[in-house]
């Protein structure tokens, strides 16, 4: 253990930053330029596992578990919550709307990226004293005994923080119920008076190969009818629309034919996939 | 400490302005009375300061100074010479006859637009003017004259853009269009002037160290204060921009024809009879003062722009479709006349500019009032829409003549003294401008006689044969200004003794002597 | 090795953080990134630490995940309304601050 | 004694200033006041006459000071009345003539509902014209001077209904502004030359400066005389001037306001005897006027017009003669006083005619009216012969003298000016006769059917011609009676000349040909013009319609183009010159200020577009200023 603290670091620690430095710098690339929100999510995870591992390497043992259980347990499972409750497929186009705003960040990104390496480069950073005299009656004790006397004010501040930050989230996430929960008699008088839907909304398609609450039935004249899609699944943009389906299976089938019969192959029918024609 | 009897006459208006804005909106007439009221207190306030003035006494009289902003030695100091004492009481005297003219002008009105007209407002903002106009002629500390010099301006914005004629060729909406266009102009021109202006005050701080006007001459006077030449210059062309931006100089003159276009009649005499006197009355106190050598070397070019602006403003008055336009011409050419006075360098050019603004200001108010008494009666300011008033309305057109005679300076009325002292204190300086400018004499003749002929002569047109003539109150405000006309045209002693004395003492701050006759010369 | 690398690692991820912010238009993925950004520079303090061989920095790195934990929940919640009122979670549909 | 003088003027004023404010009130009585208070001045002027006659020929110069005008350092105006033989002179003839006028508008007016605004501007016009005469400095003098052009211009437009009247007055008074502009200009030159423009001062330093500066004065003065004499080149506002009332022509634009430049001339004679050259113009330009006049004459049928014709060009003899210098002076007064006599009665005369024949002014229409107004045409007779300079009666003697004097010249200028007065005087007497025959003689063309007198003017039908009352009549006596006597009672032992010598200064000149070498020429000229004019419109009848005439009777009929020339050069270049300069105010001056105010705007415009509202964008300038500010830090560091 206390070796790790040494102030000359070893091969080993060297071998371990350059492996996992790479994982962490990939998980932050991926963090970014994932679609999905869920995958961003995993991969910053995963960086910040490699940056707990980091913390130990540096002596930082505490700091170390906090991240794995705060950051890497707590924050990370809200952020996964979140995700779930907005959409895990909502997968935003990666297009960029606004003009020049992409290679303005690029450039920036670099820009900045260049000038803190060239500041660091060049900061006389010589004097290397290690981690170990001052871990050297346990770290955790060394980090309380900072807390609870020099940082105690601010330690107390950080804990309105945190107080407020839960107020504050509920009074956000929180509405109020004003008036009385209304009966199924009430809706139902509801929608007379309003004039629509007086059944209940028509059931989802049917699509043969799976449960397919995805998907919209469709009306007498073949147009797929949103309605029949639930709120959830229209706002996250997931209807499936399969009217090209049956067209692309039918080829299929036709070219299966002609390739049993030895007939010269028509060009190959390009049956494409229903995610894509939802896009 | 004796009774601080400018203060007074400053602070009587801005009290009694924010009294008016106070009174409560049903009660209009209640509010215009408090501000007639109000004003002739002043006009008795001003008497009582003319009084007291001793024309033989000491440069500035009836002083009072406090500790203003010590920081920057900026001192609270009001201060009275001739010319001062004698603007002073013009102000006082024209604002309760602007008052009275604009009895109706605020009324809400009736059908057409919907627009509330805060009656209060109006005249609430016309005292505030008042106040502004008159510490600024009172203000002997340079700090104190920009802020009010500065401050005047947003008063007459509302009044310019809030109040306009009733009737107008094109209908409401363009008319107030049109006003909004004129008051943002005013705005903009003398807010660039002032900052201008701001920046020179700053720099004279810089290089005297304290704003006091008396001090910072005397200090010039006994050498302790140096200039750079090129500071002083400099210096000088800052306040020099503002001053002819206010009272428009060639080529800085086109807000004033649109300002005086829109605004109603008593508005526009406040504007040319009494704010832009501010201009030419700052000409002749921190200009020639402060900077005396580069007014000297700046003359040329002014006397040139001068000359131009009574030429230039005489012809296109003669242009003009619209009545209260031309008016606003005809006064650009009479602030040439002024400022060519000033920058003559000589008593006569001088006193005969004093003379002129008070005179100019009379004048301009007996032709515009009228002017606008005939409007309001018409419903428009084109000079073609009327004709053959004189038959259906004598007594208008008579006062109306009057008005214009003086505009173009017959002998007999007050106006001919100034312009001829003018003419004289330039020529005995600058012959060729002296001629020049004499050319003005003619072309007003011409602009007043047509617009006269054009407007009251020929045969009656029927829009204006059921015309009524002046009424009472219309003749209560005319009377007493045509009295005044012929009265200082006659024997204009009483002012010229005021104010020679402080032209004395300018000409010597200027270290100026006028130029001796070829005769006794010769001798 | 000199630690120092570790200063370079921390840049590197704040950089990347930083573009992350500027490039990407779900809020929850700018949120992440933003995250990252705190992280690197944990990282770079818990390193200074061990330089200077106090436990300063490892307090300041301590207090950042404190303030970074409250900022989540607050933030989150603020998506989760947004996403409630609007039914997206795109920072430009909040692109009312132009008149 | 002094004090009275201001009271001659006081009387007038006060007249005006009642009449005037009086308001409708005194309209029945308005007409005696003004009559009452002119008359009472006549009177005040006979007793200050009276008085001054009391006096010994040198001490005859009274002088009151009333009040410091202006006083601003050197430049001192007082109001100073200065009354001498001179300015006597003038007084009683503006008084007198005046009173009369004023008596025969009382008739006159008698129809017209403003004729107590007509008094109130006569009694005006005569205090201003008192106040000329009288004052001791040239800038009181220029009080006066504007205040006659004031009058004027509100008598020639007295019926402003007229448009034509309205721009009469206006036309006068801008030429007269011309002139004024001159005498402002001569007043300044005085002040800078001589330290005052006072009468006493300026005579006598004449001698203390250069002859250039003397020039150029009297040229100024000379200008200011053109125009308020009607002297070319200032003079076509007279014709239109006849727009006015007749007795108001017969008043100011015969007999005393149009003289007032030959008054300028002769008061300043200190100055213009030490500029000869100033004087030579002033010969000129009165030998070209008196030709200019009576060609003018001989061409109008407006009896009016031709009268003012005639009163150009006999003012234009006074004007030669006040430029003669000491050898012209006292005849240019001696003619101008005659002519006041006989030239109001003559127009007076016309008047009367023109109220019994309906206000027609055109002769064409007139013809054969002797019989119908006997008195009026007697006195219109006697004016006549008056004028033209019949042996005996008053413009015999002062025209004669005028001649002679021009001969006395001497030189080749000698010459071509006596010429010039001779071919003038033979030019009268043409166009008088023609006057005279058209309107009095000859076959009755007003009656309906001849003529074209038939489209009735003003809606009434063929006129009745008929005498006028009495309350006419005996004013126009009483100039005859003037017209006739006063030459020859001046010339009684010279005494005018004495009267005069005093103040103007007298020398013989000698003349190249005898006096009456002189008289025998003016004669011969005289009978020439007479029977010329009896051979066109005696002999045959007179055309109803005016003949086209020569192509020199057609230019004279409209003043010899002279009013072209001003339309086409002045008012249509005025005009443009006016028009295009409100557009350059207008796109020029102030397009360049909004053109600022839009490019600003324009500017700041374009700057917003950068305030998309997107967040990301502000971050990424939030990021980019961070990173701005590393390299600013890390740059410190390095240097």
């Amino acid at each position: 253990m206390s070796q790790l603290a040494a102030y000359t670091t070893s091969t080993g620690e060297a071998f371990q930053f350059w492996v996992l430095g790479t994982v962490a710098v990939i998980g932050a690339l991926c963090t970014v330029f994932m679609r999905k929100a869920v995958h961003s999510a995993l991969c910053l995870a995963g960086t910040m596992i490699v940056l707990a591992v980091f913390y130990l390497a540096n002596g930082a043992y505490f700091l170390g578990i906090v991240q794995i259980v705060v950051y890497t347990g707590a924050i990370m499972m809200l952020f996964l919550f979140v995700v779930m409750l907005v959409g895990v497929t909502a997968a935003d186009s990666l297009k960029e709307t606004i003009r020049g705003q992409r290679w303005l960040a690029l450039l920036c990104g670099v820009g900045f990226a260049v000038l803190l390496l060239a500041g660091i480069a060049n900061a006389s950073l010589k004097d290397f004293t290690g981690i170990g005299r001052a871990n050297a009656n346990g770290n955790v004790q060394g980090l309380a005994a900072l807390i609870f006397t020099r940082y105690v004010f601010a330690f107390e501040i950080t804990g309105a923080l945190l107080i407020t930050a839960a107020v504050g989230a509920m009074v956000l996430t929180h509405r109020e119920r004003t008036e009385r929960a209304r009966t199924q008699r009430e809706l139902a008088e509801q929608r007379v008076r309003d004039g629509k839907h007086l059944p209940p909304l028509p059931a989802p398609g049917v699509y043969a190969r799976h449960n397919a609450v995805d998907i919209a039935g469709l009306l007498p004249d073949g147009t797929p009818s949103e309605l029949t899609v639930s709120r959830t699944l229209r706002e996250r943009g997931q209807v499936r629309d399969v009217s090209a389906e049956a067209l692309g299976d039918l080829k299929a089938l036709e070219q299966r034919a002609e390739e049993r019969l030895e007939r010269t192959a028509v060009e190959p029918a390009t049956s494409q996939r229903p995610e894509e024609a939802a896009k | 400490m004796s009774f601080p009897l400018l203060t007074a006459t400053a602070a009587l208006p801005a009290v009694g302005a924010v009294a008016t804005a106070a009174v409560p909106a049903a009660r209009r007439t209640a509010a215009k009375w408090l501000a007639l009221l109000v004003s002739l207190g002043t006009l008795a306030l001003a008497a009582v300061v003319l009084v007291r003035f001793d024309p033989g006494g000491a440069r500035y009289q009836l002083t009072e100074s406090h500790a203003w902003i010590a920081a920057f030695g900026v001192r609270y100091e009001l201060g009275v010479d001739g010319i001062a004492v004698a603007l002073v009481a013009l102000t006082a005297l024209l604002i309760p006859f602007i008052v009275l003219a604009g009895w109706h002008d605020a009324d809400p009105l009736e059908t057409g637009s919907r627009r509330w007209r805060p009656t209060q407002g109006f005249f609430a903002l016309i005292l505030a003017v008042e106040a502004m106009v008159i510490v600024s002629f009172e203000a002997t500390d340079v700090f104190l004259f920009y802020i009010f010099f500065e401050a005047m301006l947003i008063p007459m914005y509302f009044l310019i853009g809030g109040f306009g004629d009733r009737a107008h060729e094109h209908g409401e909406e363009a008319a107030s269009t049109q006003r909004s266009y004129a008051a943002v102009k005013f705005l903009l021109y003398n807010l660039v002037g002032g900052l201008i202006m701001l920046a020179a005050v700053i720099g004279l701080y810089v290089v005297a160290g304290n704003f006091s006007l008396t001090e910072i001459v005397q200090a010039r006077a006994n050498g302790t204060l140096h200039m750079a030449t090129s500071t002083e210059r400099w210096l000088f062309l800052g306040f020099f921009f503002a001053f002819a931006v206010k009272a428009p100089l060639w080529p800085l003159h086109t807000w004033l024809p649109n300002a005086m276009g829109e605004a109603t009649a008593p508005v526009a005499v406040l504007i040319t009879a009494v704010v832009d006197k501010v201009g030419t009355f700052a000409m002749l106190r921190f200009c020639l003062q402060l900077f005396p050598d580069a007014s000297k070397w700046a003359t040329p070019v002014i006397l040139v722009l001068a000359l131009i602006s009574i030429v230039y403003g005489a012809l296109l008055a003669v242009g003009q479709r619209d009545i209260k336009r031309l008016v606003a011409y005809a006064s650009i050419s009479h602030f040439g006349f002024i400022v060519l006075g000033i920058f003559a360098m000589t008593s006569q050019g001088q006193s005969g500019a004093t003379l002129y603004m008070v005179n100019h200001g009379i004048s301009t108010a007996a032709l515009m009032l009228v002017a606008g008494f005939l409007i309001s009666r018409r419903g428009s300011r084109l000079i073609a829409d009327y004709g053959g008033v004189q038959k259906v309305a004598p007594v208008l057109a008579g006062t109306f003549l009057i008005g214009g005679l003086a505009t173009l300076s017959l002998p007999g009325l007050a106006p001919f003294v100034s312009e001829f002292l003018v003419l004289v204190g330039t020529f005995t300086r600058y012959p060729a401008a002296g001629v020049v400018a004499t050319l003005g004499i003619v072309l007003a003749a011409l602009y007043t006689l047509v617009l006269y002929q054009r407007t009251m002569t020929g045969p009656v047109r029927p829009e204006v044969s059921a015309m009524p003539d002046l009424r009472a109150r219309e003749l209560l405000v005319v009377a007493p200004l045509v009295v005044l006309l012929i009265f200082l045209g006659v024997y204009p002693k009483p002012v010229t003794d005021i104010v020679n004395p402080a032209v004395r003492q300018t000409m010597s701050d200027t270290h100026q002597t006028d130029p001796k006759p070829e005769v006794e010369a010769a001798k | 090795m000199n630690p120092v690398n570790y200063l370079y690692l921390a840049a590197l991820l704040f950089t990347i953080g930083a573009t992350g912010v500027l490039i990407r238009r779900n809020a929850i993925v700018v949120f992440m990134c933003i995250e990252l950004m705190l992280n690197a520079c944990n990282l770079a303090f818990v390193v200074f630490s061990r330089m200077h061989g106090n436990l300063d920095g490892q307090i300041i790195a301590f207090f950042t995940m404190v303030v970074a934990a409250a900022e989540v929940v607050v933030g989150l919640a603020i998506i989760v309304s947004l996403f409630r009122s609007r039914h997206s979670a795109s920072v430009d549909d909040a692109s009312l601050m132009k008149l | 004694m002094e004090n009275l003088i201001a009271l001659l003027i006081a009387a007038p004023l006060l007249g005006a200033a009642v009449l005037l404010v009086g308001g409708r009130r005194l309209d029945a009585v308005g007409h005696w006041i003004g009559t009452l208070l002119s008359t009472a001045s006549f009177v005040i002027g006979a007793v200050l006459f009276v008085g001054l006659l009391g006096r010994s020929a040198d001490d005859r110069t009274l002088i009151q000071h009333l009040y410091t005008w202006i006083p601003v350092e050197s430049f001192q105006a007082d109001v100073t009345f200065r009354l001498d033989q001179l300015s006597m002179t003038f007084v009683l003839l503006i008084t007198g003539v005046g009173s009369l006028i004023h008596l025969y508008s009382v008739g006159y007016m008698e129809h017209d509902e403003r004729r107590r605004r007509f008094f109130g501007y006569l009694n005006l016009f005569l205090a201003a014209m008192l106040l000329l005469v009288l004052a001791d400095n040239y800038l009181l003098l220029y009080v006066g001077w504007e205040g006659v052009g004031l009058a004027s211009y509100l008598l020639i437009g007295f019926w402003q209904h007229k448009p034509s009247a309205a721009t009469a007055a206006k036309k006068a008074f801008l030429v007269n502004r011309v002139g004024d502009m001159g005498l402002s200009i001569a007043i300044m030159l005085m002040f800078t030359t001589f330290g005052s423009f006072a009468f006493g001062p300026v005579f006598g330093h004449v001698g203390g400066t250069s002859e250039g500066r003397l020039t150029a004065i009297g040229l100024m003065l000379l200008l200011a005389a053109c125009g308020k004499s009607a002297q070319v080149p200032l003079q076509s506002w007279l014709g239109d001037a006849m727009e006015g009332p007749t007795p108001v022509s017969a008043l100011i634009h015969a007999a005393t306001m149009v003289t007032a430049g030959v008054y300028l001339i002769v008061r300043s004679s200190a100055i213009f005897n030490a500029a000869p050259d100033a004087q030579l113009v002033v010969t000129v330009v009165g030998g070209v006027t008196l030709l200019f006049g009576a060609i003018v004459g001989c061409a109008k049928d407006d009896i009016k017009k031709a009268l003012a014709g005639s009163t150009m060009s006999q003012i234009g003899y006074m004007v030669l003669a006040a430029g003669l210098g000491p050898i012209g002076y006292v005849f240019a007064i001696m003619h101008l006083v005659t002519h006041g006599f006989f030239k109001a009665g003559l127009f007076l005369g016309a008047g009367s005619v023109m109220h019994g024949m309906n206000d027609e002014v055109d002769m064409r229409r007139y013809g054969g009216l002797r019989k119908y107004m006997p008195i009026t045409f007697i006195t219109f007779g006697l004016g006549y012969l008056a004028i033209i300079g019949f042996p005996g009666l008053s413009g015999f003697f002062s025209k004669d003298k005028i001649i002679e004097a021009a001969f006395a010249k001497g030189g080749t200028e000698g010459w071509i000016l006596g010429g010039a007065a001779l071919v003038g005087a033979a030019l009268t007497a043409f166009y008088m006769t023609r006057v005279m025959l058209m309107t009095f003689f000859g076959e009755e063309r007003w009656r309906t059917g001849s003529g074209a007198a038939a489209d009735g003017h003003d809606g009434h039908g063929e006129p009745h011609p008929h005498e006028s009352p009495g309350i006419m009549t005996i004013p126009m006596m009483v100039l005859a009676v003037g017209s006739v006597f006063a030459g020859f009672f001046f010339n009684l032992g010279d005494r005018f000349l004495h009267w005069l010598e005093p103040v103007t200064g007298h020398s013989e000149g000698h003349s190249p040909v005898s006096a009456l070498t002189v008289t025998g020429a003016t004669m011969v000229c005289l009978v020439v013009g007479v029977a010329v004019a009896w051979a066109q419109y005696g002999r045959k009848p007179v055309p109803a319609a005016a003949p086209r005439g020569s192509l020199l009777t057609r230019a004279a009929r409209r003043d010899l183009l002279q009013d072209d020339f001003n339309h086409v050069v002045l008012v249509r270049g005025g005009e443009h010159l006016t028009r295009s300069l409100v557009y350059v105010d207008h796109t020029l001056v102030d397009g360049v200020v909004n053109g600022t105010a839009a490019s600003f705007g324009g500017l700041s415009g374009r700057l917003r577009r950068l305030q998309n509202g997107f967040a990301r964008s502000y971050a990424v300038s939030m990021f980019g200023g961070a990173a701005l500010l590393v390299a600013a830090t890390l740059l410190m560091r390095a240097v």
